[in-house]
């Protein structure tokens, strides 16, 4: 059973050589290809599942050990690979949804002539993205860390004619770099430390060390987990990664890379548990990263870029559950799986939403769609329904549940990250219910199709005249399936895993799990959780669903244009990253060419100035020479006395 | 009479031939103030010669009296042939060659 | 005194030069063929070394020892170690790619006097820079060692400056003038460097009266020649400061982007990929063999000046606007991360910093061979003349951009599992600065991307429009080297068993330990 | 015949006499130089009996077989021992047969060898009226561009007075390292200067230049002699005597009977110091060495290149032969009060050589002042007092002579309307239009640069180690940093040939004859053997390293 584990990987990899190498003659049937692979590891995934299931709770790890990758003295890093709980519950959520968003692109890409490239890269994401899940040790993980990093640049940079979709994908890699040195670090002090850096050894023996190299290595985790989870501060590209093709969107930036930083905390877990500070760091950043990514929501009229602060809010639940501990990491890890449903399905619906509108992503220019795509309304709304928490619905328990253990963690922290948590679902509730008013109710705001070359993104869909109105139509089959499915996960998932806590019992024995008390007792918690709820949804309609919304922007209060422009921190960036590091290089190229190699140059000059002027002792008189041989034999008579002193 | 004074003399004798090679420009007179040189020389083996009471020194002499008619022949040779083609026996005016 | 398997791996490309040579001028392509010929044959033997190399066996194999200059207590001694084992695989591997990316590269003009042979001339020198590399690999005596190490200086001068880039038209007075100044400085570095070294090893031998390597580390490790603290650190410094020079270390490095813009871009790639290497590999080998303990006193200047190459290098390759100048400083960096390994003296320090030599040796050249390619269609080095290449050429972008990713130690591929290497054998010792050097794999990413988006990303500019893709050559070229960066990346066990041996003995050499563990792992 | 020698006939001959005894000479251990005097001699008979038109080719075949015979008879005495065991002091104490004396000889008999054949080439200028011509002046006498100087060219003159000066030339510079005492340097000096100042006259093309040369050289050379003859006399002041070993003995305080007159006079020692320190400088004019080095550019110039090669080459060795000797034999007492002073000397000349070269523009006078760079380097191992020192020194002259001649012989090659162009500009792009001549061209200044396999690096390192050896190593220091200036001028010089374009009115390469060809190839040949396998050499001048005293 175990020697299946390598297939899951292999499968989509195979898939990614193939298509990349394959060249044109693959134009035809790589679409297809890709998807099979893909669902083949969903099936590979599955039976492993099935196998799982039938071993008892405490031994249901499987480790395969491939071969020793570097054996260097002093140092093992092997390519072995371990399927737990945890993994498990990945790999599922990666295949699964991985397979639905290929099936959905084949029709999404379809007139796109790179197609066969785009689903190489896909492929080539859920390897690396299983790799991530699946490996034993850190320096492993690490490799397919930053290979979703690649996958998710060439992605987003997958319409590269486009420079902004191609600095975005700059962006996204080197914010990623700055977490991965976060993890490299990470790994080099685990090795000094307990002389290795596989998750056994190191995770059963954090006991033996001080609790400040403890407090070190989360940190340093956390910092990986910030990029690759765009929290903040390290949250800035996930907005830009909306340049990407919208099922990149749905399946990197929404469903699973972007919470690879959860699983790392969460698989980190003895860590941060031995280091309550570290703990209490992460807590923090994910109730900032909650808020933060709310906020910007509610002020994006672009519907992705809405829905990717969204996805920051969403992943800052995951990050401060995985930051109160035992009693939150289960909960983080189901959030993440529902949250994988409901907003796969609600970017799916997006893309179908611009897919019927020439690529339209001004939400202002949408209005009372729902006459014309039913279906995408009806999945979207279910998602909407399960993101903001609507009880029964996915969302409702996964969220709840961990706004209880925010409370739950007691003293002062305890009420502010719970307070924090709070808020956040009434302005989820606000956000989303916003986009939902703009986009499938009122009235029609269409305008006519925007100039290719100033749309914030033209997608290679139907091609687009300028100027004629759009005709919003429903999508082809193969896109409304997937988005039935998510829908139906978005809806039910919570739920079956709320029966008798069966997802918190399926992982315990990886993740470990106390029951948390929150002060005010759970059914109160959940009380102000529905309060919150409507709260924001009658603000929401009493601003959007009441008056007609108008097709400009209003200029907006100082929150909402600080919220716009995504609270500054893309200009703080710009300002002291960017135009600082211009600076720097610019006095550095000129430090070495006129210091370094100058000082070099300079020596040069010296000699020849030297020499320019001993030249002209040898004037051409012969009496002269007479006279320097004459002071030399004085000079040399002289020296040859003092020497001996006479 | 001490002979250390003929040593004086020769060096004396040499010193102004120097001198004379360093001042004068006339090709010819530069080759007389050598010729001087040489004959301070002589003068010191001649001297030292009588102080040692061997003949080596004088013997010497003889020779170098030789070898400066020698001189003598190649170096007019040289100057006059420089001379022919210049109409100036200044050395200073042979100085094509510099730096 | 067996089969001289070592003399033969430097004698058929000498053999080679002087053939290429010696084709007549109007038969241009047969002399082509003939050094290729020649340089596979080389790569024959080289692999035929590292078959015969035991990785267990003794520390310097296949070794060979003749008189040679008796007074001078010279001996003609070869002999391999892992280290060098591998180093010269390295070189025997990449010079047929560099003579078939060069392949039109030396084409004279129309203009060009007929006794005039150019192409001759470039293959020959090429194959004579991998005879001497390839023997100075190979010397385990320190006089023989230095005669080559100096000797290679000429032939490299000549390609340097003799074979400009298409790029700029080969006549332009002003290029001619660029290149030859360029030439003229990296010999000049260089050979300053080996007369510093000269007086270095001059010292050595009034010191020991002998050059035998092996000789001098016995005596050293019998504990029967002690130098003198001073004598023995001034030695230290004369070899390493030609070693520096040749690396090149931060403050010595301007010589090579100058160097390696202006040469073409096979050039380019036997400076950094194979020529440089000799003064990494002659740290490891003489500084750390002959000097230990000189080595450590003077370990932490060195460590900061590699610190200071690796950000300095990285920072200024950001701010380049030529091409090929910014893969340089890219390079400096990269030897920045070689000299810190060898110098932390952990076993995964040196281990990481060979393979670094051999994978930096992959990446730089499929990095620089490609760019050379898209400089030749463009006749330009500018980036700024660049823009949407893939569109256009998307197999060219697409090698492009796998040599980027290689560069910037991508895992997955060759140079990261070296750099790690590096980076924590750096780090169990001295963690700041290991923590400092981190940051140059986010310089890295940064250079090398922005390089690679304004080049192949982007509206497609005019001029690069009607760009052809990688011609059949061409890819014949790059697809190996990809093959090879992937394939060591993926599984670098043949590599490391090769050299670990070798590392072990250098750390014995300097009598050091790793750092233990902070406390035992659990199982 | 020495000075004691007579000395010793004039104690004898107090009192009547019926019959003098003849000193006892031993010829066939002086053989070399008596072969080539006679020659020389015999040259001159030739310019006076033999008609004109024969004459060139019995010059030269007189002037080789001469030197080709006294060649083998130097290898003769090495092979039986007396370079080694039988090494001994002949002509009653006026000449050393001994290993330097005849290693030396060797190399001076060998340079003149190839020189000849410069002097002897006669395809290089376009034929005049017919008949072939060499560097040298139709008729020395006529003035330049006069009529008479027409006419001889006319009637196809040639100065075949160059072979038989350049055998007397070459018989004083094989005495002069052989030389044991004061006098014979002296008149070896002479014997060997006298020549090479009216062979610098000599040139065909910029006689005036020529001229000029000549004069420099001889007024200059005049003048150092005087100052030698005058160091001479105080020694011989010191010491009542001039042969080396009585001097060595006062010196050392050795002496056997020691009369008051000598005791009045070793008790000042201003005269050994002042004495000793003049002939040293005669020495170091000789050898071009710094403050003393300035005729060189301008004579290296001025005089025909053959001659230029010839000089450099021949006239280094065997002034360096006297110095050793004179350093090793007579002063050795003196070590600390020397030593220092030529650690001066030798810097300056090192530096001083290298960086003035830097901004040269001529190829003679660049050459001119490699070669003063190249004196210090030598005199480095001249002061390592040591065995190594002398075997190191050796090998340096042997190595460096023929780089020399063969570079001066390329120089000649190098032509244009105005005979040879010796300007560098005019040598741009000389690489493009005759790849070989550059490339030969190339390797020789490589060898000056000392790089790795060529005999300049082998030398280089035999004189550092010796130096070092004899602790001398910030000599060596500052021989490293001069010779890194040193190596950025022959650059240039490559870059120029290689990498600059051909000008359209670039001079072309003359196609030599078999002489100068030879002369290049040999001394390609010695640079790079003695660069790759310098064990045989390197034996041979340690076994020659031994002065009897």
């Amino acid at each position: 059973m175990e020697n299946l584990i390598a297939l899951l990987v292999a499968a989509p990899l195979l898939g990614a050589a193939v298509l990349l190498c394959g060249g044109r003659r693959l134009d035809k049937t790589g679409h297809w290809l890709g998807t099979l692979l893909a669902a083949v590891s969903f099936g590979i995934g599955a039976v492993l599942f099935v196998d799982m299931l039938g071993r008892p709770a405490d031994d249901r790890t499987m480790d395969q050990f491939l071969y020793s990758w570097i054996p260097v003295e002093g140092f093992q890093a092997d390519v072995a690979f371990q399927l737990d709980q945890l993994s498990m519950t990945f790999v599922l959520l990666i295949t699964g949804v991985g397979t639905l968003i290929h099936v959905y692109s084949i029709g999404y890409m379809e007139h796109d002539e790179r197609r066969r490239r785009f689903f190489g890269y896909l492929n080539l994401f859920l390897a690396a993205m299983l790799l991530l899940v699946l490996a034993d040790n850190y320096l492993l993980l690490y490799v397919g860390w930053e290979g979703v990093g690649l996958a998710s640049y060439l992605l987003i940079g997958f319409w590269q004619h486009k420079p902004s979709a191609a600095t975005a994908a700059k962006k996204a890699f080197l914010v990623n770099r700055v977490g991965d040195m976060g993890l490299s670090i990470a790994i080099m002090l685990m090795f000094t430390t307990f002389g290795t850096f596989a998750f056994g050894p190191v995770l059963g023996s954090v006991g033996r060390t001080s609790e400040g190299t403890l407090t070190a290595i989360g940190l340093m985790l956390l910092l990986a987990a910030c990029g690759k989870s765009a929290q903040v501060p390290l949250q800035s590209w996930l907005g830009d990664a909306m340049e990407g093709p919208t099922p990149v969107s749905a399946l990197i930036h929404a469903a699973t890379m972007v919470t690879a930083g959860v699983y790392l905390i969460v698989r980190s877990g003895a860590i941060f548990n031995a280091s309550p500070d570290a703990q209490l760091v992460v807590a923090i950043v994910g109730a900032v990263t909650l808020l933060f990514g709310a906020i910007v929501g509610c002020a994006k009229d672009d519907i992705k870029k809405a829905l990717a602060g969204s996805t920051m809010s969403q992943i800052g639940y995951m990050v401060l559950a995985a930051g109160l501990g035992p009693i939150g990491y289960a909960f983080a890890i189901m959030h993440l799986v529902t949250h994988g449903f409901f907003k796969a399905g609600l970017f799916l619906g997006a893309g179908s939403v611009m897919h019927g509108m020439n690529d339209e992503v001004d939400m202002r220019k949408y209005g009372g769609l729902r006459k014309y795509m039913p279906v995408t309304f009806v999945t979207f709304g279910l998602g909407y329904l399960a993101i903001i928490g609507f009880p029964g619905l996915s969302g409702f328990w996964s969220k709840d549940k961990i706004i209880e253990a925010a409370f739950a963690k007691g003293g002062t922290e305890g009420w502010i990250l719970g307070g924090v948590a709070l808020l956040g679902a009434a302005i989820t509730a606000y956000y989303m219910t916003r986009v939902m008013l703009l986009t499938f109710f009122g009235e029609k705001r269409w305008q006519p199709a925007p100039d290719p070359d100033t749309a914030p993104s033209v997608e290679p869909g139907i091609e687009v005249h300028p100027g004629d109105m759009p005709h919003p139509h429903e999508s082809p089959r193969s896109m409304t399936i997937p988005m039935i499915v998510l829908a139906f996960g978005s809806v039910f998932a919570g739920g079956l895993f709320s029966l008798n806590e069966s997802f918190v019992t399926w992982l315990e024995p990886v993740t470990s799990f106390e029951h948390g008390h929150p002060p005010i007792g759970a059914a109160a918690v959940t009380g102000a959780t529905m309060v919150a709820l409507v709260l924001g949804v009658a603000l929401a309609y009493a601003q959007y669903g009441r008056r007609p919304v108008p097709v400009v922007a209003p200029r907006g209060s100082l929150l909402t244009r600080a919220a716009r422009r995504d609270l500054f921190q893309d200009d703080f960036n710009h300002v002291v990253l960017v135009r600082g590091g211009e600076h720097l290089t610019r006095s550095l190229v000129y430090v070495d060419h006129s210091l370094v190699d100058g000082a070099v140059g300079g020596t040069a000059a010296a000699v020849g100035g030297l020499s320019g002027r001993l030249r002209k002792l040898q004037n051409g008189y012969a009496r002269s020479y007479a006279v320097s041989m004459f002071g030399g034999a004085a000079v040399l008579v002289a020296a040859t006395l003092l020497m001996r002193g006479v | 009479m001490n002979p250390v004074n003929y040593l004086y003399l020769a060096a004396l004798l040499f010193t102004i031939g120097a001198a004379g090679v360093l001042i004068r420009r006339n090709a010819i007179v530069l080759f007389m103030c050598i010729e001087l040189m040489l004959n301070a020389c002589n003068l010191a083996f001649v001297t030292f010669s009588r102080m040692h009471g061997n003949l080596d020194g004088q013997i010497i002499a003889f020779f170098t009296m030789v070898v400066a008619a020698a001189e003598v022949v190649v170096g007019l040779a040289i100057i006059v042939s420089l001379f022919r083609t210049r109409h100036s026996a200044s050395v200073d005016d042979a100085s094509l060659m510099k730096l | 005194m067996s089969f001289p398997l070592l003399t033969l791996t430097a004698a058929v490309p000498a053999a080679g030069a002087i053939l290429t040579a010696a084709v007549p001028a109007a038969r241009r392509t047969a002399a082509k063929w003939v050094a290729l010929l020649f340089s596979l044959a080389t790569l024959a033997l080289a692999v035929l070394v590292a078959v015969r190399f035991e990785p267990g066996g003794a520390r310097y194999q296949l070794t060979e020892s003749h008189a040679w200059i008796k007074d001078f207590g010279v001996r003609y001694e070869l002999g391999v170690d892992g280290i060098g084992v591998a180093l010269i695989a390295l070189t025997a591997l990449l010079i047929p790619f560099v003579i078939a990316a060069g392949w039109h590269d030396a084409d004279p003009l129309e203009t060009a006097s007929k006794r005039w042979r150019p192409t001759q001339g470039f293959f020959a020198l090429i194959l004579a820079v991998e005879a001497m590399v390839v023997i100075s690999f190979e010397a385990t005596d320190v006089f023989l060692f230095y005669i080559f190490f100096e000797a290679m200086l000429i032939p490299m001068y000549f390609l340097i400056g003799g074979f400009g880039d298409r790029a700029h038209g080969g006549s332009d007075e002003n290029a001619a003038a660029q290149r030859s100044y360029a030439a003229v400085k990296f010999l000049l570095y260089n050979l300053a460097g080996g007369l510093i070294m000269l007086a270095a090893v001059i010292g050595l031998y009034v010191v020991t009266g002998t050059f035998s390597l092996t000789e001098i580390a016995d005596a050293r490790a019998a504990g029967k020649m002690d130098m003198a603290t001073n004598t023995e650190r001034l030695l230290f410094l004369g070899f390493f400061f030609a070693f520096a020079v040749k690396a090149p270390l931060w403050p010595l490095h301007t010589w090579l982007p100058g160097a390696m813009g202006e040469a073409t871009a096979p050039v380019a790639v036997l400076i950094t990929a194979v020529v440089d290497k000799v003064g990494t590999f002659a740290m490891l080998r003489f500084c750390l063999g002959l000097f230990p303990e000189a080595s450590k006193w003077a370990t932490p200047v060195i460590l900061v000046l590699a610190l200071i190459s690796i950000v300095y290098g990285a920072l200024l390759a950001v701010g380049q606007r030529d091409i090929k100048r910014l893969i340089a400083y890219a390079s400096i960096s990269h030897f920045g991360f070689i000299i810190m390994g060898i110098f932390a003296m952990t076993s995964q320090g040196q281990s990481g910093a060979t393979l670094y030599m051999v994978n930096h040796g992959l990446s730089t050249a499929a990095l620089m061979l490609v760019a050379g390619f898209l400089i030749s269609r463009r006749g330009s080095r500018l980036i700024a003349d660049f823009g949407g290449v893939q569109k256009v050429a998307p197999v060219l972008a697409g090698t492009f951009l796998i040599g980027g990713l290689a560069t910037l130690s991508l895992p997955g591929l060759a140079p990261f599992v070296s750099e790690f290497l590096v980076l924590v054998g750096t780090f169990s010792r001295y963690p700041v600065i290991g923590i400092i050097a981190t940051f140059g794999i986010v310089l890295a990413a940064l250079y090398t991307l922005v390089l690679y988006q304004r080049t192949m990303t982007g509206p497609v500019k005019e001029e690069v429009r009607s760009m052809p893709d990688l011609r059949l050559r061409e890819l014949l070229v790059v697809t190996p080297l990809i093959v090879l960066l992937i394939g060591l990346g993926v599984y670098p066990k043949p590599l490391t068993e090769i050299v670990n041996p070798a590392v072990e003995h250098t750390m014995s050499d300097v009598k050091q330990q790793d750092p233990a563990p902070e406390v035992e792992a659990a199982k | 015949m020495s000075t004691t020698a007579v000395h010793g006939l004039w104690t004898v001959a107090a009192g009547p006499v019926d019959r003098i005894p003849a000193p006892h000479i031993e010829y066939a251990q002086l053989a070399p130089t008596l072969i080539v005097v006679g020659a020389a001699v015999l040259g001159v008979l030739v310019e006076a009996f033999v008609p004109r038109k024969a004459r060139y080719h019995t010059q030269v075949f007189l002037a080789f077989a001469a030197l080709a015979s006294a060649f083998a008879a130097v290898v003769a005495l090495a092979g039986a021992g007396y370079a080694s065991g039988k090494a001994q002091v002949a002509a009653m104490g006026a000449l050393a047969v001994d290993g330097p004396a005849l290693f030396l000889q060797g190399t001076i008999l060998l340079a003149s060898v190839v020189a000849v054949f410069t002097f002897a080439e006669r395809h290089l200028d376009p034929k005049a009226h017919g008949n072939r011509v060499d560097s040298f002046a139709a008729q020395a006498a006529s003035v330049p561009g006069s009529d008479s100087e027409k006419a001889a060219v006319k009637a196809g003159f040639t100065t075949t007075e160059v072979f038989p000066l350049a055998l007397f030339a070459v018989s004083g510079m094989l005495i002069f390292p052989a030389a044991n005492d004061l006098l014979m340097l002296f008149i070896a000096l002479e014997v060997f200067s006298l020549p090479l100042y009216l062979l610098c006259a000599l040139a065909r093309r910029q006689r005036l230049m020529s001229q000029e040369a000549a004069v420099k050289y001889f007024l200059l050379g005049a003048f150092s002699s005087a100052f030698l003859l005058f160091g001479i006399a105080l020694l011989y002041g010191y010491a009542g005597s001039v042969s080396y070993a009585a001097i060595a003995d006062v010196v050392d305080g050795t002496v056997a009977r020691m009369d008051p007159a000598l005791a009045a006079s070793t008790g000042n020692d201003a005269l050994l110091l002042i004495g000793g320190a003049l002939v040293l400088m005669g020495l170091l004019f000789k050898v071009g060495a710094v403050p003393f080095h300035m005729w060189t550019p301008d004579v290296y110039q001025g005089a025909p290149t053959p001659v230029t090669g010839f000089m450099a080459a021949a006239t280094k060795v065997a002034a360096f032969g006297a110095l050793l000797r004179l350093l090793y034999v007579v002063l050795p007492g003196l070590r600390w009060d020397w030593r220092p002073v030529m650690w001066g000397v030798a810097i300056v000349t090192m530096l001083a050589g290298a960086v003035i070269a830097v901004t040269q523009t001529d190829v003679k006078r660049l050459l001119a002042y490699s070669s003063i760079a190249h004196a210090g380097f030598i005199l480095a191992g001249v002061i390592a007092t040591s065995k190594q020192g002398v075997s190191s020194v050796l090998f340096y002259l042997a190595a460096y002579s023929f780089v020399t001649i063969g570079a001066f012989a390329v120089v000649t090659l190098v032509r244009d309307a105005g005979g040879e162009a010796t300007h560098l500009s005019k040598w741009a792009g000389l690489g493009r239009r005759s790849p070989l001549t550059a490339a030969v061209f190339a390797v020789f200044l490589l060898a000056f640069a000392g790089i790795p396999l060529t005999s300049g690096f082998s030398g280089k390192f035999a004189v550092f180690a010796a130096a070092a050896e004899g602790g001398a190593a910030p000599l060596v220091v500052v021989g490293v940093i001069s010779s890194a200036i040193a190596a950025f001028f022959y650059i240039r010089v490559i870059v120029l040939m290689f990498f600059s374009e051909p000008k359209a009115d670039g001079p072309t390469v003359a196609v030599p004859s078999f002489l100068t060809t030879s002369t290049i190839a040999v001394g390609v040949v010695v640079t790079v053997a003695l660069g790759v396998f310098p064990q045989y050499f390197l034996d041979l001048a340690g076994q020659a390293s031994t002065f009897v005293r």
